[in-house]
């Protein structure tokens, strides 16, 4: 029998996405004009991202409550959408410069982004898998999508292997769960008994595949490498989406489940810490980068796990004053989206043809060859650090009061610990683009060439990084409103 | 009868054999061999658990599952013949260009 | 009020040499030696002019104490410091002193200099030394009298490094102004625990409080002692006292007049001006007045022995004058104020003279100082001679002159105070016989004798009458500037102690008993005073000009003690070994290179590395290879299980635990 | 609540605007670059001066208050005011930037834009410090003015530039990243960032902060502010920073920099924290006093001319940290007095130095001496300024020193007699260290040849010497203005006022009890106990 | 010892026995048939739980198509004898360790919760293919359609990284 249309309406965007993939998928072999598939794909994320509107206008469960399209599920879908429009805008140029097909890149883009659309409206876990599975294995594509570059193709393999072998974790989680709860509905599990042994197994494995997918350590060794190996615009895309939607299905879980915001406090405590420490350690001695801001990509995932510990022993005091916690979960990762999105996009235009310029010494004098990019690269860095006027330091900061309002203080302390560490290797690549002089070939070689695409992605992430610095009350006033969840 | 408990930890078992292959096997392709032992490890929990509850849904799951693993299957060994394509290797230590 | 056109204005006076000096300062380098001459004599002759209207006015107006605000300089809290001066006896005799010994010097060493380069900035700085030294006597509180004090302190820096060239000036002048400084930091503390006590800082409203207190027993440490004491500590300093003197024989460095003026006739004397001006607190702590006396007596006699074997004349007047200042203390310290500040007074001139005088030789030599490359000037040179004759009979106290009775009031005054009177008295009379010797080794080195030196080379010359003119106008107020005292010696009044009675009045038991019952006694003690001074003329006379080579000879039977004198008691080699040398080496190695340095930069710069070895180590986890990172997946999974299962009282006590 | 226009946000925002003028020139015309920054900074000075007229002088509280709501949850406000102190500080900045723009005219030849750029940028951070009433805009804006000044010193500075520039920050970062989780739990006490609010409600005794917090979050604010000013332990920073940074650089991170940790320690932590404050005053004034004596004595020894007047900083904010906790009225405007006066004699001396190292492109001492005879102009300045640095009467370093050492030995007589060494200490280096540059003869023959003062710097250092001699006589100018502000601090930080007791009408001599033998025997640990 | 339990053994016994083997194997194909004899068994135990549906499905798509897939892979690749090097130190002594602890936690933990639903008996008699197309069209048809999106993906990924370079 056929779903009712406002089913359809509530799945919306992740049908649009899908449905944009299949058409440029199809096309593919007809079309020879490459820009047809930009404008397409655009055109399609463009969409999705409209239609995610239109999906929150009839909010509610959709699917026999298998979906849930609510606030939560709005912003995430507005979130990855203009990732996914960003990505299509700045992965062109990269396309053309190393050879590479448009149309199939963009379909497994759409796929992946409808993927992540499922992820954060699921309210089933096995809707959840099958789209954290598409979001995945599209993943997996896009990282060796630089077919005849060894470290792509390795990259690849790794995701994939380590992937699957998290996503079989997951599902044994769900099965687990299914058998001690006899459902896979996140909203009938509100009876579940807690000290149920099978359960706590089952969350515990679900954690375990989610960490993963997040680069919470210590699941995040995969991290640098994908992030190292796959094409940059990629890259982007990876930090910024997935991380986002996977982040997303824990909140969904770990914050409304009451089985489980119990007693898992301690679990984010410590994946907290160990991610932090991991990410701004490793980092700290990298003179790669690319594979510098991956390392820091897992470090800014520990961040947002101390918020999911202050909301997970939030909500076991009061689930009523949690909401700012899940505020500033949402706003981090908001923040730390637009960021990535743009550094990576410089860094790929930067690497040059066969990303061969990634090491930091290619970036030495860069304030004097193009002011504009070091200014561009000098925001995005600084709002990695956390430095006011910048979405990034409200980040922090709501992280940090969430923390402090859980009285998780130690946490904090530790965070304010790793925001130095983290600040000593952000310092150092400004340092290196402002306090040093280029290398000579470096001075005499012609600037690199900054497409207009390209330079609508650095100008939106740009503005939107001080926008959101100096106005956080428009996403505030949303992201914070108590049925941010639906019930 | 048979208690289901026995299934589950039949599961169980199957589950940590698989995460052992995983670990033990140098070649990529049994490697994936054994994240499929894996998956299979939990479509037993599904049916048995589905069984005990009395309820369907745990059969329905395996089937997406097993089209899952489909999938995971052509995905994989499409990467595993790019990646013996590229370097004539497929022992997965010999695969580590990138590090530290 | 019309009636006092420059009392009312009193600013004026320290005013005019500020200007002279600014004016020279800032224009005078590109003018003709002339014209600064003229702004900077006619400055400070203009306030000297000024200053003897003021004390027209000022007895014009019946000597009563006159006290004036114009403007508050520092206000914080109930703390008030203004820019008040004021005019009483007291002041009347610094001023005129001031402005008067520092006008003539003006017109010295208008003489003196005339061939110096720098001319312009000589005399802006003497300006500003004026100026400072007036604010200095004029002051009505104890802030102002400290921006004075500082002030003469920074003039005197910058005069004694005139020739900033020679390094051992440059050192001099640091010196003077660094030792100062230890000597401030008592005098700024004394000020705070003053004001602590008695919440102001002005003396008339402070002397009004103080006052009526009872006074402290002997050996008590009260609130006067320690301020006292510490007040005087300033005054060691400004006064070259012991123990620190040590700076005033290097400042000779410095040209020959700013000796005269700055480090014989005025600023040394501020200590002693300080210690009689706060005499109402000090009367309150004799145990403060003992040490002073002590001091001060130590101090004379101590510098006395120095002068006895300097060659240079300039230094042998330097050690002079510290022991000279030690009377002055000692007189204080007995409570025989007045006769101190009558010492101070006749000194001034005296001291002015001998020094101008020396500087006149000095000049006549070419700038040679040592006198045992002079002899036989006295004809060349006869008016020198003549002058520089008359202010060594004044120090050494032949009768008549201006020394001899202010040295004998302060001799008389030691005898009669209670505790230890008499043997600060011997001491003092031990020094007077010092005194007339060393001053008379002297006069014979340098006038007497045959010439030491080659006639060719250095041809011997008068001086012009600009400089002769106030050595011959000193000369005469150092024979008859003390004869204020004369009458006293016929039972009649004491000009000088009566003048100064209505400050001192109630506060000098000596003086108060010397009025009458002891008179016979006074004459007795003068003619012990007059013997010992003769003793010294004679032992000089026989030593240096009837048998030369005796001198000699005596050095050699007693070489220890010559040389230990020769080189001052080795107090500057003891300072340095003492304290400059070591704080310099705790301060480079120990604080600097060990703390600083190795310490707490080494710790942040450890953390840093120690950061950075961390992170490679955790950069190494990650070996590229699939397999060790599936296990660091089962790690995690271990982890987190262990968490869940086998975390100590999950739920709410673990929260405990972290709040 | 929001009276007299908005020239606090002007005087924040014109810089920033002026700034942007900048950027639009062309990179390559320094000449306009510069004469556009100087009549910014200039023009800057002069709104700044309307605070003399528009804040009265004798009222309390905050003045030309402008509130406007920011961000909803948390309620931050963008709140800016001005008091007595406040207003100085102001006015310090707004008069050192175009100084320090004069002093950069020729010393910076390349990337001249940005330059002055950062240099507006800095003094709209600095500015927008002293003037927040909100404790997050004061952390927004503490952390604002860090790149600018790391970027000053990392691109034009000198050999060691980049290990300066990142040590700088980090160091400050180190200390403001806690300052922020103590703000953030401060709001989770009082529920509110608003300064004003927070002091009435401790006031009016609505908000008791447990002792253990409170002390807890008075470190958290302390720590920030000490790292900055600097204090003694934590000053490694500011030898290195100042060292390599240009001139304009040391002259804004010595004349106002380092002012807001001071200022931060008078408006935050006493106020907030009035019971922590008094019972840490001991240690802090124990640490003071260490940096006053042991700031002195390593600059004594210091082989860098530079090197050495950065340690005198050190020593010079030593007596500031000693006169705000010495809790006195008398202290608190010293304290207040001593910050401007160090600002300009410390900026004016590293304004010499900067000339110096123009002339011979280095800062070792030894490389100098004898340079009185080629050029007395500079010679003379440089007596005058070191002169005004070791406090001489009538010279502004003298009013600020005396009135913190007499307020704070009305407090503690140990810790006024502790500190007045530093009296002696501070003439000591300036003396010596002038004398080995300016006095003998000159061993280097390059020496001999130096220009003397040029128009141009002639003109920066009168104007510098005025404002010297000016707040040497005439302190009752500003000291009227802050004494209202001064004491609102001591009531908040101590309502019952518990030495009051000792200063007027001499009741009983204390100190009189105090046998003088023991002035020896106090030391710094035996203060810390108190 | 009902028949079903001994059937049940006969049938765990084989799997473990498939998965054992598969780790030992050197050579990847006999892996490969040691993983079929798993799968087998497998439906074996479903067709023991009445899953009768299931059991076809596991036979037909994983024993015949995927592991077909692969079989031919290996065959394309002609993979030999896997090399056994031990480069990653982590993977050696200490990381079989790990896993096995891992392993044996978990079955250890479940045997020792005592449930309902373990507790359960499995009677075997629930089965309806229908029930379960009509779950699957119905309850479940949003991820049935979201499953032919991956698919979809899944074949791009085929052609997008096996494809040939077309030079």
């Amino acid at each position: 029998m056929f779903p009712r249309t406002i089913d359809l309406y509530r799945v919306l965007p992740e049908l649009v996405w899908g449905s944009f993939g299949t058409l440029a998928m199809l096309l593919q072999p007809f079309v020879r004009n490459r820009n047809f598939f930009t404008v397409l794909a655009f055109v399609g994320a463009l969409g999705g991202t409209g239609a995610s509107c239109f999906a929150f206008r009839n909010a509610g469960p959709g699917f026999y409550g298998l979906v849930q399209s609510d606030p939560f599920s709005y912003f995430f879908h507005l979130l990855v959408g203009t990732v996914a429009l960003l990505v299509v805008l700045a992965a062109g140029p990269y396309l053309d410069r190393e050879r590479l097909p448009f149309a199939e890149f963009y379909a497994l883009l759409l796929f992946a982004t409808a993927g992540m659309g499922v992820l954060a409206s699921a309210q089933e876990l096995l809707t959840a898998f099958i789209g954290l599975e598409m979001s995945s294995i599209s993943s997996y594509i896009l990282a060796g999508y630089h077919r005849d570059a060894l470290k792509s193709s390795e990259s690849s393999l790794k995701y994939f292997l380590l992937g699957s072998f998290a996503t079989a974790f997951f599902l044994y989680g769900i099965a687990l769960i299914y058998g001690s709860t006899g459902t896979t509905m996140l909203d009938k599990m509100v009876s579940a008994d807690p000290s149920s042994t099978l359960l706590k197994l089952g969350l515990a494995m679900i954690l375990i595949g989610l960490g993963f997918k997040v680069a919470a350590a210590p699941f995040q060794v995969w991290t640098p490498d994908v992030y190292e190996g796959a094409p940059t615009p990629v890259t982007a895309f990876f930090s910024a989406g997935p991380k986002a939607a996977a982040f997303a299905l824990l909140l969904r879980i770990f914050a409304t489940v009451p089985a489980a915001t119990h007693f898992w406090f301690w679990a984010f405590w410590l994946l907290a810490v160990l991610t932090m420490f991991a990410g701004n350690l490793g980092a700290l001695v990298q003179t790669n980068l690319k594979r510098l801001l991956a390392y820091s990509s897992i470090a800014h995932a520990g961040y947002v796990l101390v918020a999911f510990a202050a909301v997970t022993s939030m909500a076991q005091v009061d689930s009523a004053n949690a909401a700012p916690a899940y505020a500033a979960v949402l706003f981090y990762l908001l923040s730390y989206a637009l960021v990535k999105l743009g550094a990576f996009t410089i860094v790929s235009q930067m690497g040059g043809a066969g990303e061969k310029h990634l090491s930091l010494d290619d970036y030495a004098g860069l304030s004097q060859r193009q002011p504009v990019v070091a200014a561009m690269l000098s925001i995005y860095l600084l709002s990695l650090l956390g430095l006011p006027v910048t979405a990034g330091f409200f980040g922090k900061f709501y992280i940090f009061k969430a923390a402090v309002n859980s009285h998780l203080l130690w946490l904090a302390v530790l965070m304010a610990v790793n925001s130095i560490i983290g600040a000593y290797y952000y310092l150092r690549v400004i340092v290196v683009m402002y306090m040093r002089e280029p290398s000579t070939e470096a001075a005499t070689a012609a600037p690199v060439g900054f497409p207009l695409t390209v330079n609508v992605v650095l100008a939106v992430t740009a503005i939107g990084t001080i926008f959101f610095g100096v106005m956080p009350n428009a996403v505030l006033n949303f992201i914070l409103q108590p049925n941010l969840l639906g019930h | 009868m048979v208690p289901t408990n026995y299934y589950i930890i039949l599961s169980a078992i199957l589950f940590g054999l698989g995460v052992f292959a995983f670990i033990f096997k140098r070649n990529i392709i049994t490697i994936f061999m054994s994240i499929e032992l894996m998956l299979n490890a939990v479509n037993l929990a599904f049916v048995a658990f589905s069984q005990a509850l009395g309820k369907l849904d745990g059969q329905v799951f395996v089937l997406f599952v097993i089209v899952v693993a489909a999938a995971e299957a052509a995905v994989g060994l499409g990467i595993i013949i790019l990646i013996a394509r590229n370097r004539q290797s497929l022992n997965v230590e010999r695969v580590d260009l990138l590090k530290l | 009020m019309a009636a006092h056109p420059i009392l009312d204005y009193l600013w004026i006076i320290p005013l005019l040499p500020l200007l002279g000096s600014a004016v020279n300062g800032l224009l005078g380098s590109k003018w003709a030696n002339k014209i600064v001459n003229w702004v900077a004599i006619g400055s400070t002759g203009l306030s000297f002019l000024c200053a003897l209207e003021a004390v027209r006015e000022f007895f014009d107006g019946g000597q009563v104490l006159f006290r004036k605000e114009f403007f508050t300089w520092i206000a914080a809290g109930n703390f008030r410091a203004g820019f008040d001066l004021q005019m009483d006896q007291l002041t009347v005799v610094m001023v005129l002193v001031v402005t008067g010994v520092g006008w003539l010097i003006h017109i010295y060493a208008a003489g003196y200099m005339a061939h110096e380069g720098g001319y312009y900035r000589f005399f802006s700085y003497l300006n500003l030394f004026m100026f400072f030294m007036l604010i200095l006597v004029l002051a009505a509180n104890y802030v102002l009298l400290f921006v004075g004090w500082e002030g003469v302190g920074l003039s005197s820096y910058l005069l004694i490094g005139f020739y900033f060239l020679r390094k051992s000036a440059s050192d001099a002048g640091k010196k003077a102004f660094i030792v100062n400084r230890i000597g401030d930091f008592g005098f700024m503390l004394g000020m705070f625990l003053l004001f602590r006590t008695f919440g102001t800082l002005d003396f008339a409203q402070l002397f009004a409080k103080a006052g009526p207190w009872p006074a402290e027993a002997m050996g008590q440490l009260g609130t006067f002692t320690i301020a006292c004491l510490l007040l005087f500590m300033g005054a060691c300093g400004k006064s070259a006292q012991l123990p620190l003197y040590v700076w005033l024989p290097d400042a000779m460095e410095g040209p020959t007049p700013v000796s005269a003026l700055i480090h014989a006739a005025t600023m040394v004397t501020a200590g002693v001006y300080v210690v009689a001006r706060s005499h109402i607190l000090f009367t309150h702590a004799p145990t403060a007045m003992l040490v002073v006396a002590i001091v001060g007596c130590a101090t004379a006699f101590f510098a006395a022995t120095i002068g006895l074997v300097q060659a240079d004349i300039k230094r042998v007047l330097a050690y002079s004058t510290v022991s000279q200042l030690g009377y002055m203390f000692l007189a204080c310290g007995v409570g025989a104020f007045s006769a101190g500040i009558f010492h101070l007074m006749t000194h001034a001139f005296f001291k002015a003279l001998l020094f101008l005088a020396a500087g006149s030789v000095i000049h006549a030599m070419g700038g040679e100082q040592d006198m045992n490359k002079m002899g036989g000037l006295g004809r060349k040179i006869p008016w020198t001679f003549g002058t520089m004759l008359t202010a060594t009979m004044a120090i050494a106290g032949i009768p008549l002159f201006a020394g001899f009775f202010s040295k004998d009031a302060i001799l008389f005054a030691a005898f009669q105070s209670e505790n230890g009177g008499r043997l600060l008295y011997a001491f003092g009379l031990l020094t007077a016989l010092l005194t007339s010797f060393y001053m008379f080794r002297l006069i014979f080195l340098t006038f007497h004798g045959q010439q030491r030196f080659d006639e060719h080379k250095v041809h011997v010359h008068e001086s012009p009458w600009s400089m002769l003119g106030p050595l011959v106008v000193l000369a005469a107020l150092s024979f008859v500037g003390g004869w204020f005292a004369l009458p006293a010696f016929f039972e009649g009044p004491d000009y000088f102690a009566n003048f100064l009675a209505p400050i001192f009045a109630g506060h000098e038991p000596a003086e108060a008993g010397a009025a009458t019952a002891t008179h016979s006694l006074e004459l007795i003690l003068a003619g012990v005073a007059v013997g010992a001074a003769l003793i010294g003329l004679g032992v000089a006379y026989w030593l240096y000009s009837k048998k030369p080579k005796k001198a000699d000879e005596l050095a050699k039977s007693m070489k220890p003690a010559y040389t230990t004198l020769l080189n001052k008691y080795y107090v500057d080699e003891a300072y340095a070994a003492a304290v400059v040398r070591p704080l310099l080496w705790i301060s480079t190695n120990v604080l600097w290179k060990t703390t600083d340095v190795a310490g707490i930069d080494g710790a942040v710069n450890g953390i840093a590395t120690g950061t950075t070895a961390i992170g490679d180590g955790v950069r190494h986890t990650q070996s590229g290879n699939t397999r060790s990172y599936a296990v660091w997946v089962v790690v995690g999974a271990i982890v987190i299980l262990a968490v869940i299962f086998f975390w100590p009282s999950p739920g709410k006590p673990a929260l405990e635990m972290v709040r | 609540m929001l009276s007299g226009g908005h020239l606090l946000s002007v005087l924040i925002f014109f810089p920033a605007v002026g700034a942007l003028a900048l950027l639009l020139l062309r990179d390559d015309d320094h000449k306009y670059i510069r004469i556009l920054a100087l009549i910014v900074s200039v023009v800057e000075f002069l709104f700044s001066l309307l605070l003399l007229r528009d804040v009265p002088t004798a009222v309390p509280g905050y003045h030309l208050e402008e509130l406007a709501k920011w961000i909803n949850d948390p309620p931050i406000n963008y709140h800016l005011g001005v008091d007595g102190i406040s207003m100085f500080l102001v006015l310090l900045t707004t008069f050192l930037t175009p100084i320090s723009i004069l002093a950069s005219w020729q010393s910076i030849g390349r990337r001249v834009k940005e330059f002055f750029v950062m240099l507006l940028m800095l003094e709209v951070g600095v500015v927008g410090v002293f003037l927040s009433l909100d404790l997050f805009l004061f952390f927004l804006f503490w952390e604002v003015m860090l790149i600018p000044m790391a970027l000053l010193i990392g691109i034009w500075g000198h050999e060691r530039r980049v290990y300066a520039a990142v040590k700088f920050v980090l160091y400050t970062m180190a200390g403001s990243i806690l300052m922020l989780v103590g703000i953030i739990w401060l709001y989770n006490a009082t529920g509110t960032f608003d300064l004003p609010a927070i002091q009435q409600r401790l006031a009016s005794g609505g908000l008791v902060l447990v002792p253990g917090t409170e002390m807890v979050l008075f470190l958290a604010f302390f720590l920030a502010f000490a790292i900055k000013v600097p204090l003694f332990p934590l000053h490694t920073w500011l030898p290195d920073a100042h060292v390599e940074a240009p001139t304009a650089g040391s002259v804004m991170l010595a004349g106002v920099l380092l002012k807001m940790g001071t200022y931060g320690m008078i408006r935050f932590c006493l106020p907030l924290f009035p019971q922590a404050s008094h019972r840490a005053a001991g240690w802090v004034a124990a640490l003071a006093i260490i940096g006053i004596i042991y700031g002195a004595l390593v600059a004594m020894v210091q082989p860098n001319l530079k090197k050495l007047v950065a340690y005198s900083s050190v020593s010079h904010l030593g007596f500031v940290v000693l006169g705000i906790f010495a809790f006195q009225n008398i202290s608190m405007q010293g304290a207040v007095y001593q910050m401007l006066a160090h600002g300009i004699s410390t900026g004016a001396l590293f304004l010499l130095v900067g000339m110096l190292h123009d002339r011979r492109h280095t800062f070792e001492i030894s490389e100098y001496g004898g340079l009185a005879t080629p050029m007395p102009k500079l010679a003379a300045f440089f007596l005058f300024v070191a002169l005004s640095s070791l406090g001489l009467p009538m010279l502004n370093g003298f009013v600020g020193e005396y009135l913190i050492l007499l307020g704070t030995y009305q407090r503690h007589w140990g810790w006024a007699s502790w500190a007045a060494l530093g009296v002696i200490l501070s003439a000591c280096y300036l003396l010596w260290s002038y004398q080995r540059v300016f006095f003998g003869d000159i061993r280097h023959e390059e020496n001999r040849t130096v220009p003397d003062a040029s128009a141009r710097e002639k003109g920066i250092l009168v104007t510098m010497a005025v404002v010297t001699l000016w707040m040497g006589i005439g302190s009752i100018f500003i000291t009227r203005r802050t004494d209202v502000a001064a004491q609102t601090v001591i009531d908040q930080v101590d309502p019952r006022r518990p030495y009051e007791a000792a200063a007027p009408n001499g009741t009983a001599p204390r100190a009189g009890t105090v046998p003088a033998s023991r002035v020896k025997l106090i030391t710094a640990e035996r203060l810390g106990t108190r | 010892m009902t028949p079903q339990l001994a059937v049940f053994f006969v049938l765990a016994a084989l799997a473990v026995a498939g998965a054992i083997s598969l780790i030992l194997q050197k050579h990847p194909i006999h892996s490969a048939l040691s993983l079929i004899v798993v799968m087998v068994a497998l439906a074996g135990l479903y067709l023991l739980l009445g899953a009768e549906f299931v059991a076809a499905v596991q036979i037909i798509v994983y024993g015949g198509a995927i592991m077909v897939l692969f079989v031919f892979v290996i065959m394309l690749l002609n993979a030999g004898v896997e090399e056994h090097t031990s480069i990653s130190k982590m993977a050696g002594g200490p990381g079989l360790l790990l896993v096995v602890a891992l392993g044996g936690f978990i079955a250890a933990t479940i045997a020792r919760s005592s449930e309902s639903v373990q507790a359960a008996e499995q009677t075997g008699t629930l089965s309806s293919t229908r029930g379960i197309s009509s779950m699957i069209f119905k309850d479940f048809v949003y991820p049935f359609e979201l499953t032919s999106f991956l698919i979809l993906v899944a074949i791009l990924g085929a052609t997008v990284l096996a494809q040939r370079e077309k030079s």
